[in-house]
């Protein structure tokens, strides 16, 4: 197991960055959050049928391209580098990681669909629900169909298919509502799900399949963080060589210095939980790790590209504050650092107090 | 007469019921109590600053200036009394005062945050008037603002400091265009103020050609020291929403939570009381450069408190308020959810002073540490870095 | 109430500093803590007689000076200042508390000699106690006498009495052995009382004088940290001022000034706690703050100078250690930092998880 | 012959087990399998350095040379090799691998120590011979070396890196005298040197006069890159003690610790892994600074770790094992107290490089941010503030 990038990766990267910078420059992702597509479907489609994402970790046999997590994580990093409005982690890694998990005809029926990009798919879960505490839903199951309303669900605007967990079972559904919240993150924002005696098809027997996809989309989602972290990293680094106050670069002030040494060392570190949770098959400690880690950095680094940038980087028409957006959304999406903590005080046997909660 | 004295007087004179808002004050500062440590006939009564406490404790109750009138109030008025001609102070004092013009300040520019005195807004003679082209940023209330307090430069050719004139702009003048500076909450509470070709008289200069750094400093001083949120009581101010938060959402509760947002508790308790000590102090007579590291701390607490509570509200982090373009005139850190409260919080290490320039002014000024070396004291600015 | 320091108050530490400054000099604190008598009883005499540090607390009507915690308050800054190795916070403050507590004629009677100075006491129960969880000791009551071994207490060796808490009463012995261990702090000891059949006279028929001076001394406690911190604070300051490298006094590298503010703030903010942990009857929550915030702050303030002394500060000659070993033991005694936190959750309505201990 | 089959024919030849560790070690040089890197002759084949891993590795078992020899190795052989005379190499080298000879280096000064090239101690030539005196301190080994190289101050009218001359030192010469230096641990793994009137000869000169800087330069690059304690298992290495204590001791427990040592957990394990990425990339050939960065983290988790045990043991805690003033030729981080290690873990961020000087490295060397400005590179050595 190797924490580096390897050539094939390397390559996928240069792919994915040309065609973002082409058409997903952060002037055209401001712009669309004061929009009714929050979405862009224009670039989802180049994204898919020129590169070919949403098929990288389903299999050939199922018109896939049968990579590894490691592939989808590079392509998360560069995604979160741009901020891209596309629903990457929410189609080709949550929900199909569990339609891949569920292996069920059905299930393997859709994923011939989303591996082309034909059609797009979401998980009527909330995006702050953690993989170690998932709660049941509000959706009824009838003889109509399955009737209620999931809040806070992330991609639902462009998704052609929801996998709506009821019952104890999950179920695919093409009849449904979608109402956008106003969101947090204006570059992923969630919304709100509506079915009303909605006709479906049983996914899987048991709900298993989504607590497996919701950890795996957590191990990933660390490398899209790694590229929200960069982004900010880089932009500030650029900026405190160039801006100049008091006729120096205030680059050479050894206090920003220093606090950009230690940002970088965060950063580095977080790539290597990242990577590492981008393994095949990573435990429950690597991915705990990875979230417990990068989640607080994440966030560390936006805010200090705001910080660094001065008033420039407190005005909408800096693209910053996008990023400190979806770096906080994503700190509480899939488990919050305390989450991930509690994981690991039990896997790696930190126990609390021995009069505490056992947890 | 004592001032408590003038002050029953003008009461029994003046009905606050009985006339506008505008007439009391204009009456107020006609009969010396508007400042009564002004002089005679410019709003005061050539008194002792302590004297305005007492009749602002007697007037209590009766209108007052209002929030849009801060800037005049609190950095335009001293500035005029120590800089200003005669003609200036009967000119624009009265009308300050009661809000019948208001004012804002031309300071900061794109370029020249924290480094004020590095500006770039050009003011070039040309004959009697002057003409002034440049940008300023970061101006609350410009865009109702009928006057402006207006720092530019006016000889490139000498250091920095030593080039700036400082200019009372007519807001309404032509070549002035004022465009709301929208913030990362989406709103706007600033604005960018473009000046192209302004024509301003020279009796519009307030102080010499070439001594702006000295009346700016005046103004600057005069900008209230932020001892950040007052007085509080233990356990509010700024913590207050996320405790609230904490109590009513049982469910959402961590343990990770719990032990940082103990941490944070105590981390504002103790701000609250060097705060407190810190006003003493003044009190006592013994003030200083501490307020700048007060600022500092609240800053962070604010900060950290509304990162903690978006983080602590999970799904109802993930969702805001109202992203709508649309001019705020208050910091409503207070009224607003934790999502503006989280980015607005922001802003305040960076406004009023950045926290590094706070850090160096703590670690020069109280601390006596070296100064950072300065490049740019003794160049002609035109040949500065930039 | 007033944060500030008293007129009176300035004129005692004046005094308690000029004493100090002649009698208890980096230097022969140092030569002390190599020897078999840690404790300087000769300093502690002048403090006594020439001073009258001991009594302050004690009443007028008992031989004191009537002074309020204040007072004290000041002269554990200065003591701490100084690392002076003398036995006023165990005998003048937790001693003399429990005796003021408790009431009982002959508690009176030993806080006559202790006002004077002519008498020392200690208390028998470990530094590290916390007020919030006094635990029962192993001393065993018989009609023989006291029993039994008490460890880690502090201020043992120039104890004249201990008092000693057994069997729910609180008991004064002069009969006892003391052994100093190997300590953490060095100019202030831990050591084991050990009670073999002593005679003992009743001084409180339960133990809430322990509990309550305790948590008392735990809000005096946080001056001496102050103090400590302070010291710290200063002498770093000087030397970053007068050490050059690269031709600079680096204290005018912008990273080191500003880390220098940020700790400047925090021993400001200690103080505020500090100070209003003096007042005369502080509650529960002023003394928890106090002690949570100061201890770190301490501990960070000597860690902070014997880093900036580079190499000289890891040098047994140079003073930085003592305050290091001091202001870590100081973050263990009566209460961690911890302790203090779980009392502000309770005392201030700052529950845990609702699944939690409830504590 | 290939080196393998070089390896194979000595050990044909040598029996360890029927000679003596310095027998043993010589026969090893003269076969050329101490440094294949090095020429014949001088301990090597002039082989490739990546052949020496052949070799360690056929040689696994056998007598090899021991910890005090570790400066002599890593730091006074590569010099010698790079700036010695064919002499000294001749001299020097067989009894520097043997263990014959042991070797210090006399390089940090009490005012210079991150400013290395400022230091002091002066060498004033004397006929063919050299006189120096000063002072040296952070001495590993010095109270038995036979051996330092030694930086030495030879003109004091030149700007401070031009005018260093750099020697061979006799350690049991006239005016050398080794003093133990007392740490805050109680111990002394160091010591200071104290140099008088010491008389060298012009041969024990190693490099031209006035170039001592470039041949320190060589000497510091062969010290090892700290890459923070090596490999590791998760849970393992510095992080081991106080898990190890939290499982022993449920009674000592806290929920504030059990969150700082999640924390520090966490953190422990990312930088196990960043130090692991790391290996990788230098294996593939990307060295660089990085290491540097990796060296704060772990100084950094060291202390923190061990002053979090000390206060989870709190009466234990208040405790030492032993202050006893004595020599102390090892950093046992892991087989001794907590604090002992709180103590010793002091130094990690200062000996090496201090943290504040590894900071300046990654944001200038890597970052590619400006460096300090500096006052000291034009100006003689004399003339300079200190």
């Amino acid at each position: 197991m190797s924490l580096l990038y390897s050539d094939l990766q390397e390559e996928l990267r240069g792919s994915v960055r040309a065609l973002l910078a082409d058409r997903c420059p952060p002037s055209a992702v401001l712009a669309r959050v004061e929009t009714d597509t929050p979405y862009d479907l224009d670039l989802w489609r180049a994204l898919t049928t020129e590169i070919g994402v949403a098929g990288l970790l389903i299999p050939e046999s199922l018109g896939g391209a049968g990579a590894t997590p490691g592939e989808a994580a590079v392509v998360l990093e560069e995604l979160g580098r741009s901020c891209a409005p596309v629903p990457y982690l929410t189609s080709s890694v949550l929900a199909t990681t569990l339609l891949l998990r569920s292996g069920t005809p059905a299930a393997e029926k859709l994923l011939a669909d989303l591996a082309s990009g034909a059609s797009t798919a979401a998980v009527a879960v909330s995006l702050a629900t953690s993989p170690y505490d998932v709660k049941s839903s509000g959706v009824t199951v009838t003889a109509d169909g399955l009737t209620g309303t999931v809040t806070g669900v992330a991609g639902a605007e462009p998704a052609d298919v929801v996998l709506v967990p009821a019952d104890g079972k999950i179920h695919a559904v093409t009849d449904f509502t979608v109402h956008t919240q106003v969101s947090l993150d204006q570059t992923r924002p969630i919304a709100t799900i509506e079915l009303d005696s909605a006709r479906s098809t049983r996914i899987a027997p048991d709900t298993e399949p989504l607590t497996y996809a919701l950890s795996r989309t957590a191990a990933l989602l660390a490398s899209e963080q790694v590229g929200v972290a960069e982004w900010c990293f880089d932009t500030t680094l650029a900026y405190v060589k160039e801006r100049k106050q008091f006729a120096r670069p205030i680059g050479s002030y050894q206090a920003i210095k220093h606090r950009l040494a230690d940002l970088w060392l965060d950063i580095a570190k977080a790539r290597a939980t990242a990577r590492n949770a981008a393994e095949d098959d990573p435990d429950e400690i690597t991915i705990a790790v990875a979230q417990a880690w990068t989640s607080p950095v994440t966030v560390h680094a936006a805010e200090e590209c705001v910080q660094l940038h001065g008033g420039i980087g407190m005005t909408w028409e800096h693209p910053a504050h996008l990023y400190l957006k979806r770096a906080k959304a994503d700190s509480i999406a899939l488990g919050t650092q305390g989450d991930h903590q509690d994981t690991l005080a039990k896997a790696a046997n930190i126990p609390a107090t021995p009069h505490g909660t056992g947890h | 007469m004592e001032v408590r004295d003038r002050v029953r007087a003008f009461l029994d004179e003046h009905d606050p019921s009985a006339m506008s808002r505008t007439e009391f004050l204009g009456a107020r500062f006609d009969a010396g109590l508007a400042w009564v440590h002004f002089p005679q006939g410019l709003g005061g009564l050539g008194a002792s600053r302590e004297q305005q406490g007492v009749v602002e404790q007697l007037l209590a109750g009766t209108p007052g200036p209002d929030g849009r009138q801060g800037i005049g109030l609190g950095m335009a008025a001293p500035t005029i009394l120590a800089f200003g001609t005669e003609e200036q102070k009967k000119r624009y004092l009265r009308p300050l005062w009661t809000g019948e013009e208001i004012w804002c300040q031309l300071f900061s520019e794109p370029g020249a945050g924290s480094d004020l005195a590095g500006l770039a807004t050009r003011a070039v003679r040309d004959g009697d008037d002057w003409i002034v082209d440049g940008q300023k940023v970061w101006t609350s209330g410009a865009h109702y603002a009928d006057w402006a307090i207006l720092v530019t430069r006016t000889d490139p050719d000498v250091p920095k400091h030593q080039g700036l004139t400082y200019f009372i702009c007519d807001m309404h003048a032509g070549g002035v265009e004022v465009r709301p500076l929208r913030q990362i909450t989406g709103e706007a509470e600033f604005n960018e103020v473009f000046l192209t070709g302004v024509r301003l008289g020279d009796e519009l200069r307030l102080g010499k050609v070439g001594e702006g750094w000295r009346v700016a400093q005046t103004t600057l001083m005069n900008e209230r020291v932020a001892i950040g949120g007052g007085r509080t009581e233990r356990g509010g101010g700024i913590i207050a929403p996320v405790l609230q938060t904490w109590r009513d959402h049982p469910e959402l509760r961590t343990h990770d939570l719990h032990r940082r947002l103990l941490s944070l508790w105590v981390e504002a308790e103790a701000t609250r009381l060097a705060g407190a000590r810190l006003r003493e102090q003044l009190t006592a007579g013994v003030p200083g450069p501490e307020g700048s590291a007060i600022k500092l701390a609240f800053s962070k607490l604010n900060q950290e408190l509304s990162g903690l509570e978006v983080e602590l509200r999970r799904e109802d982090g993930l969702t805001y308020g109202d992203w709508t373009f649309r001019r705020s005139d208050e910091v409503a850190m207070f009224s607003r959810d934790a999502g503006y409260r989280y980015l607005r919080a922001k802003g305040n290490s960076i406004e009023g002073g950045t926290s590094e320039i706070l850090r160096n002014i703590v670690s020069e000024r109280v601390l006596g540490l070296p100064q950072e070396q300065r490049a740019d004291k003794d160049v002609p600015w035109k040949d500065l870095p930039r």
